[in-house]
């Protein structure tokens, strides 16, 4: 599939065939006047495309919440606040970009949070411990892909909706997580693991690094790849899709195992960051990560979305907390001025061009 | 019915590269092919016919692989295959242009173009090259003014045709299916269409075509073959000489003068106006449109694809809000932008994508066929379902929809079927004024005559009918008064029955052949 | 659990005059950080922590927002941290996942007065004060040991309502209501954990209630989640029953004193803790010791007793009890 | 514009125009033809019909559990459990009503567990109890609507796509039922409120027939009203509900109008049954009465479901919880356990005819 198509050489000759039939002229001035409408096209489009790329809006939301953040705390603007935004931010992160996928492939996953609480625990079982770090971590990824492939199979070959699918994984995965620790925490011994929450190679931390790396290869993925274009047609149009031949069953079972694997990079994470495995971790992550997607513009029925809207969209929810916290804000004022802060950033951001429902 | 045998034709020295026979699909109980046989050769172009549901884009979908059919065998150059997917098909060269526009919207012309057959190197999509196939492949269809990087949702549903038939192009095909490739192009752009087909079969790639308008097929057929109720009734026809009445009645099992009903005396002047409009203009769309339809008148508008038509249409409609100018229903100035202002004014739409624009797939006939005018049947809010279903019976019976029943789900109608039950609602609400965007689209001889004449005997009644189509003898034959639309302007307004097609062709035209 | 190694354990001046503590001393930065108090006794928690703040003029709380997420609550000591107060009390919501960001804290020269739910290790605190979960469930087994070996009753169906499951507090409080039931040859029947809510409550012990037509008691663990829980026992009209509660509320109380409800007893488990905590950490900041012991430093662990309130000793309770 | 129009006359007279080309006998031919197709067509529509009523694989899934629980627990069927269950059921039922006329018409609404919980809060403070019962009901419905209007104006208005902006509502209604209350539970004081959930008129809890009735409401409304056709068709396709003349937004903003009704009614529910206002309550219901409704077939893109699926969907899960209760397993088998009866359940019920994504 890599090469042109053979018949690309004859696309190129001029059409013969009606030249002959037109007076030249007029076929010299249809084409003129065919290619002075496509220069408006084209400046429209590049209008359009400013004006459509969404995460302008977005990132005037943080830039409005970065300004208020300053007036309001002091300690907002320092260099050890902004990277522990980042860090908080750097788990559901991860989360949210695996998410984007599955919601621009036209599905939902709602088992991400859960099983990112199977796969810490699973990691870090005594037994799995005992073989060291790098088990661990192939251990968190395993689960979480094997997580994922389960979802898969279910919702692309079973056929049963993705929301009730991912939903049934949310308790079962709980429910195993929950079995396997006993409903206990377990604790890392393995230092190397714990050492990832706290190393900070050019003075930004590790996790930081690792959600930035997944974002950048997401947004590879994504945007410069036919497995990224493809799922925007999968979700888009799942009908032409498979005219078009793709494998389209295949693939959405593959966006879910993508999925997975950055449950299992956030598994690792998150175990770092806790120094435990827990069936409690990643309670609502999974609310957490599609609000993130969503409010980056990824439209819930598919087809459409970005990677650094999902990024963007993290981080705005992480800023807002870490303001309240910095404001020592109680729990209900909290409660209530984040949804009015979502709103208003929402209409800040105006995405007029969307339907209204 | 005077002709149910198939008639055969000496058969052609050329190798059959496709040959199915004996196809039969069933629907849950409706069986939509019944024994269908075709056969195509390599180089020509193969003209499949058939009144609307008989068959004909399930017959296609089954050769691409999107159905699987109940029995009968496909030969590919004497060898026997079976489709099981889309991507079978595709790899043995079978490319298809679908009746219903299956394009992602949310990806560009170029990524839609090459979907699922991308331009890459391992994994990774290599956009330059992919940027300029499309673009040389737009240009070979004649429409270098699309931009390849333009999201195709923003495409009218001409420039989606266009997009299809690069797609179908792209593929390294041995036969490119058309299923109705020419139902939303206007008259210039189809002779585009036949010089691209003319270059494909010297080539040595074979066409199946799809079309209702029979003067198509004679101009590029090759050979036809007529299906009727899901079977054929005839196989290879010559496409030439093969008289037109055999064709039809072939067709429809009767035979129909294509005619256009019969005009009332041209003299609408002492009618009430029903709609008056003034300066109405919309960004570049169109610029100071007037005009009015008077009580009793069907005002056609012609004009190229692109021309401004449906813009001016929804604009009066308020489905879209003009910069400037204003509407007037009955003397009174209307809402500007507001559909249900319109609406309850006495308007009725019809527009041109029925998919996106009309139909509510999921619900049945009736319910699509009565959405507009639930008033009607609703009593303190609740709906008298027996009167509604009856009247949508009416209409079903009217305009010959197939299936005839009422709570048959409208996803499963043939296209032809659909265009039919969006023309039914506005025929059911029953307006002070309609307007109709290219009603006829897909539609087959026999319906399209039924429609004609329900058109007129609406305007006999007192309604006025605004109307737009981009066959240029539908305007013309229909309409009593013409607009001819170029760039978003009225260029000339005349009675129909002064204007002649060369005419006409030559306005609207104009602006390329300076 | 006596190893934490204070670092100002040898200041002589800690041995002050036995009324000197509540004296006006250095000003203390004392950090609060404690779960969401989205309920009656983390209410209470919190409520305690501001009050008794605010009692002593050399006391400077600041309160970090209250979460149910860890990683949340590890990033809020990490701010206490960064801002160096002097002492951190802190509830964790998973004593294990918060002992690393707690052993950061006491790295950095921070005392940290660990509140209720325990570290993994001693070095991760200095000073441990909290409620004794598996005590409570003795304390409760032992009541309903007593009441129905006093009643005769043989084979006796006791139902449990636990609370949050995954909680090592609930695991606690269940090993010790087990232990104690087998002393006097009883088992646990019917076994339900509930969310700590009043709508879960009434969930849990609607569908529970079903499944045995004969109760001879309940053990619930939680006062709040009690609400649903007696709404749930009168909505099924059973009233063959006793019922002990946990916690302590207030409410629970006034049923008790009431002598007409199912509920006729509640083994406390007091989230005065809190104000307890607050002090602890104004002397551990002004390295002062508690004067009613002998030892001039405060303890490295203090358990609470969880007594068990009936009828009889109700009102002298009462007070105690906090409002769910 | 309720009479017929002007025109509607010519309509029903045959095209003259067409048939005097026509020989008569043909065009009766014709007509007999049509007339026969029309017949075979109605027969295979109620095949169809019938199959495609998959609430009987529901009613399926139900008659299976209904089996399960009565071989693992003899106390399951009787009466009283039978009543638990639904009793169970009717508040987060309630809920799934008012949120299946949100998904068929192509929205979501996260908002109602907490805004039930706001309401609950609001209908039992002090100064509300001090009026009456009466007062403490209206309170209640006019709280939950006018969440319900400010999400639907937000929504439909505003142009802020459902999830964020119900999402927003769900913060919003949590801090302020616990600013109100003080995060304490309420005690209702007036025993007729607490009487609702022990009254059993004809021997069938109040609860049961509330739920009863706001689902045969839902009904009625969803299938026999213009206002349930236009929300069928504003979620099908919003583009041709406009253009047919059906003001869009004001009927989206009515959905969710619709919702907060229901979820004022479930208030009152929800406060009968646990005695209390409490900001505790209603947490997660808006996924259980989500699920309940996809379950039940309603698809979450708009523009398909029905009342009878989400109901029953509600007391699959219900009755899922009960078998569980009264098995007198532990949390973690209940969740294993949970997610894989769910899928079995889906399966069972092969909902073969969805697409497969
Ligand atoms: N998915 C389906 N389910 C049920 N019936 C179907 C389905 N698809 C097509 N049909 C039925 O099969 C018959 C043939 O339809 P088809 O689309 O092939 O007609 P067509 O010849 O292409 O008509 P048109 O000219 O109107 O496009 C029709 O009666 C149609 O209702
Ligand atoms: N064939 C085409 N190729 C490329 N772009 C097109 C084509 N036709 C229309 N467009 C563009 O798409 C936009 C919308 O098209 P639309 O079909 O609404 O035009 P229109 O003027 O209403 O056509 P018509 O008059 O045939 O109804 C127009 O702004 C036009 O520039
Ligand atoms: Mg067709
Ligand atoms: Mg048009």
């Amino acid at each position: 599939m890599s090469e042109p198509p053979p018949n690309a050489v004859s696309i190129e000759k001029p059409p013969n065939a009606l030249a002959t039939e037109k007076p030249p002229v007029a076929e010299q001035a249809r084409v003129e006047a065919a290619a002075e409408r496509a220069s408006v096209h084209r400046r429209t489009g590049v209008l359009a495309r400013i004006s459509e790329f969404r995460n302008v809006g977005l990132l005037g939301v943080l830039v409005v919440l970065g300004i208020i953040g300053g007036i309001t705390a002091g300690t907002f603007w320092t260099r050890s606040n902004i990277l522990t935004i980042l860090q908080q931010a750097s788990v559901v992160g991860v989360l949210s970009v695996g998410m984007t996928f599955v919601i621009i492939g036209g599905g939902i996953d709602l088992s991400v949070g859960k099983a990112m609480a199977l796969a810490s625990v699973w990691c870090t079982t005594i037994s799995t411990q005992s073989y060291g770090p790098v088990v661990m971590v192939l251990c968190a990824l395993a689960v979480g892909m094997a997580v994922g492939l389960v979802n898969g199979v279910l919702i692309a070959y079973g056929r049963v909706v993705p929301f009730i699918a991912t939903l049934a994984m949310l308790a079962s995965a709980q429910g195993l997580a929950e079995w396997i620790s006993n409903k206990q925490s377990q604790l890392v011994t393995q230092g190397a693991i714990n050492d990832l929450a706290t190393t900070e190679p050019l003075g930004i931390p590790l996790l930081v690094w690792m959600f930035a790396v997944v974002a950048v290869l997401g947004w590879i993925l994504l945007n410069r790849t036919t497995f990224g274009r493809r799922t925007f047609a999968v979700g888009g149009n799942i009908e032409a899709a498979r005219l078009a031949g793709i494998n389209v069953r295949r693939h959405t079972a593959l966006l879910y195992v993508l999925s997975g694997l950055c449950v299992g990079i956030a598994a690792i994470m998150i175990t770092s960051l806790t120094t435990t495995g827990s069936s409690t971790h990643g309670d609502l992550y999974e609310l957490d990560a599609i609000a993130a997607v969503i409010i980056g513009g990824t439209a819930l029925t598919g087809g459409r979305g970005t990677v650094v809207g999902s990024v963007v969209g993290v981080v705005i929810f992480t800023t807002i907390s870490n303001i309240f916290i910095l404001n020592n804000l109680q729990t209900e004022t909290q409660n209530i001025a984040k949804g009015v802060i979502i709103v208003i950033a929402v209409l800040l951001q105006r995405r007029g061009r969307e339907s209204p429902v | 019915m005077p002709s149910t045998a198939a008639v055969s034709v000496a058969k052609d020295q050329r190798v059959p590269l496709l040959t199915m026979s004996g196809i039969v699909k069933e629907f849950s109980g409706v069986r939509a092919l019944d024994g269908v046989d075709l056969e195509v050769r390599a180089g020509e172009v193969h003209c499949l016919l058939g009144q609307n549901g008989a068959g004909k884009s399930t017959l296609i979908k089954v050769l691409s692989g999107a159905h699987q059919p109940d029995a009968g065998t496909i030969s590919w150059e004497g060898e026997q295959v079976s489709f099981s997917s889309p991507m079978a098909a595709l790899r043995r060269g079978i490319a298809t242009i679908y009746q219903e526009l299956d394009l992602v919207d949310g990806l560009s012309v170029a990524e839609n173009i090459y979907l699922g057959h991308e331009i890459a190197s391992a994994g990774f999509t290599r956009r330059g090259p992919l940027k300029a196939h499309a673009r040389a492949l737009l240009a070979r269809l004649g429409h270098p003014e699309i931009s390849v990087s333009q999201e195709v949702g923003g495409l009218s549903a001409a420039g989606k045709q266009v997009v299809s038939m690069a797609r179908a192009l792209s593929q390294d095909a041995r036969i490119i299916v058309m299923d109705e490739p020419s139902a939303v192009l206007a008259h210039d752009e189809v002779a585009n269409l036949f010089r691209i087909i003319r270059d494909l079969t010297g080539n040595g790639v074979g066409i199946i075509y799809i079309s209702h308008r029979l003067a198509e097929i004679r101009e590029v057929g090759d050979r036809v073959t007529v299906l009727k109720d899901g079977r054929t009734v005839a196989i290879g026809l010559p496409a030439k000489t093969t008289p037109t009445p055999q064709v039809v009645t072939l067709m429809t099992g009767r035979s129909i003068e294509y005619a256009f009903p019969a005009r009332p005396a041209p003299s609408f002047d002492g009618r009430p106006e029903i709609l008056r409009v003034e300066k109405l203009s919309r960004g570049r769309e169109f610029t100071d449109v007037s005009f009015t339809v008077r009580a009793g008148e069907i005002v056609g508008l012609a004009g190229l694809v692109g021309s401004g038509r449906s813009e001016i249409l929804e604009a009066v409609y308020g489905a879209r809000k003009p910069t400037a100018g204003s509407v007037f229903v009955d003397g009174k100035k209307l809402r500007p932008g507001s559909v249900p202002a319109a609406v309850s004014a006495g308007l009725g739409l019809a527009p041109e994508e029925r998919k996106s624009q009309a139909l509510f797939l999921d619900q049945t006939i009736a319910k699509n066929i009565t959405a507009s005018a639930l008033k009607r049947y609703s009593r303190l809010g609740f709906l008298n379902r027996g009167a509604e279903i009856a009247d949508a019976a009416t209409q079903i019976a009217a305009l010959d929809v197939r299936p005839a029943d009422p709570r048959h789900a409208v996803k499963t109608l043939s296209g032809g079927n659909q265009q039919k039950a969006v023309v039914a609602r506005w025929l059911l609400k029953g307006c002070r004024l309609l307007l109709l965007d290219e009603p006829t689209r897909g539609v087959d001889v026999g319906a399209r005559s039924e429609i004609y004449s329900v058109v007129r005997a609406l305007a006999d009644s007192g309604v006025g009918v605004l109307l737009v189509s981009s066959e240029v003898p539908e305007v013309l034959g229909l309409a009593d008064r013409v607009l001819v639309i170029r760039d978003g302007q009225i260029v000339r307004e005349a009675q129909a029955v002064d204007l002649a097609e060369s005419e006409v062709l030559d306005l609207v035209m104009e602006g390329s052949a300076v | 659990t006596g190893n934490a190694k204070a670092k100002d354990s040898t200041t002589p001046t800690a041995a002050a005059a036995s009324n000197a503590n509540s004296s006006t001393g250095k000003t203390v930065t004392i950090g609060f950080s404690a779960p969401a108090a989205d309920h009656g006794w983390t209410g209470a928690i919190a409520k305690n922590a501001t009050a008794e703040a605010k009692k002593f003029s050399d006391v400077k709380l600041e309160a970090v927002q209250p979460t149910n997420d860890v990683t949340a609550q590890i990033a809020a000591i990490e701010t206490l941290i960064n801002k160096k107060v002097d002492v951190i009390v802190m509830l964790p919501n998973d004593g294990k996942q918060l002992t690393a960001v707690a052993k950061k804290a006491m790295a950095a020269g921070i005392q940290v007065i660990n509140l209720d739910r325990v570290f993994d290790t001693p070095l991760a605190y200095r000073t441990w004060i909290g409620g004794d979960n598996y005590g409570m469930g003795v304390s409760a087994g032992s009541y309903i040991g007593d009441q129905l070996k006093s009643k005769g009753v043989s084979n006796p169906v006791i139902a449990e309502i636990a609370g949050i499951d995954s909680l090592p507090l609930t695991q606690q409080r269940s090993q010790g209501f087990k232990d104690a039931l087998a002393r006097y040859g009883f088992k646990v029947g019917p076994r339900q954990a509930a969310q700590f809510t009043v709508q879960s409550g009434q969930q849990v012990t609607a569908n529970l209630l079903q499944s045995a037509s004969r109760i001879d008691a309940m053990w619930n663990h939680d006062d709040d989640q009690g609400i649903g829980v007696l709404a749930a026992i009168k909505q099924a009209h059973r009233t063959e029953f006793f019922m002990v509660g946990g916690a302590g509320s207030a409410n629970a109380m006034r049923e008790i004193k009431s002598g007409s409800s199912v509920l006729k007893a509640t083994v406390t488990y007091p989230p005065t803790m809190a104000s307890s905590a607050i002090q602890l950490a104004r002397l551990i900041g002004q390295t002062k010791g508690m004067t009613d012991l002998s030892q001039t430093e405060v303890p490295s662990s203090i358990t609470l007793y969880s007594a068990t309130v009936t009828k009889d000793n109700v009102d002298k309770f009462l007070p105690q009890g906090f409002e769910s």
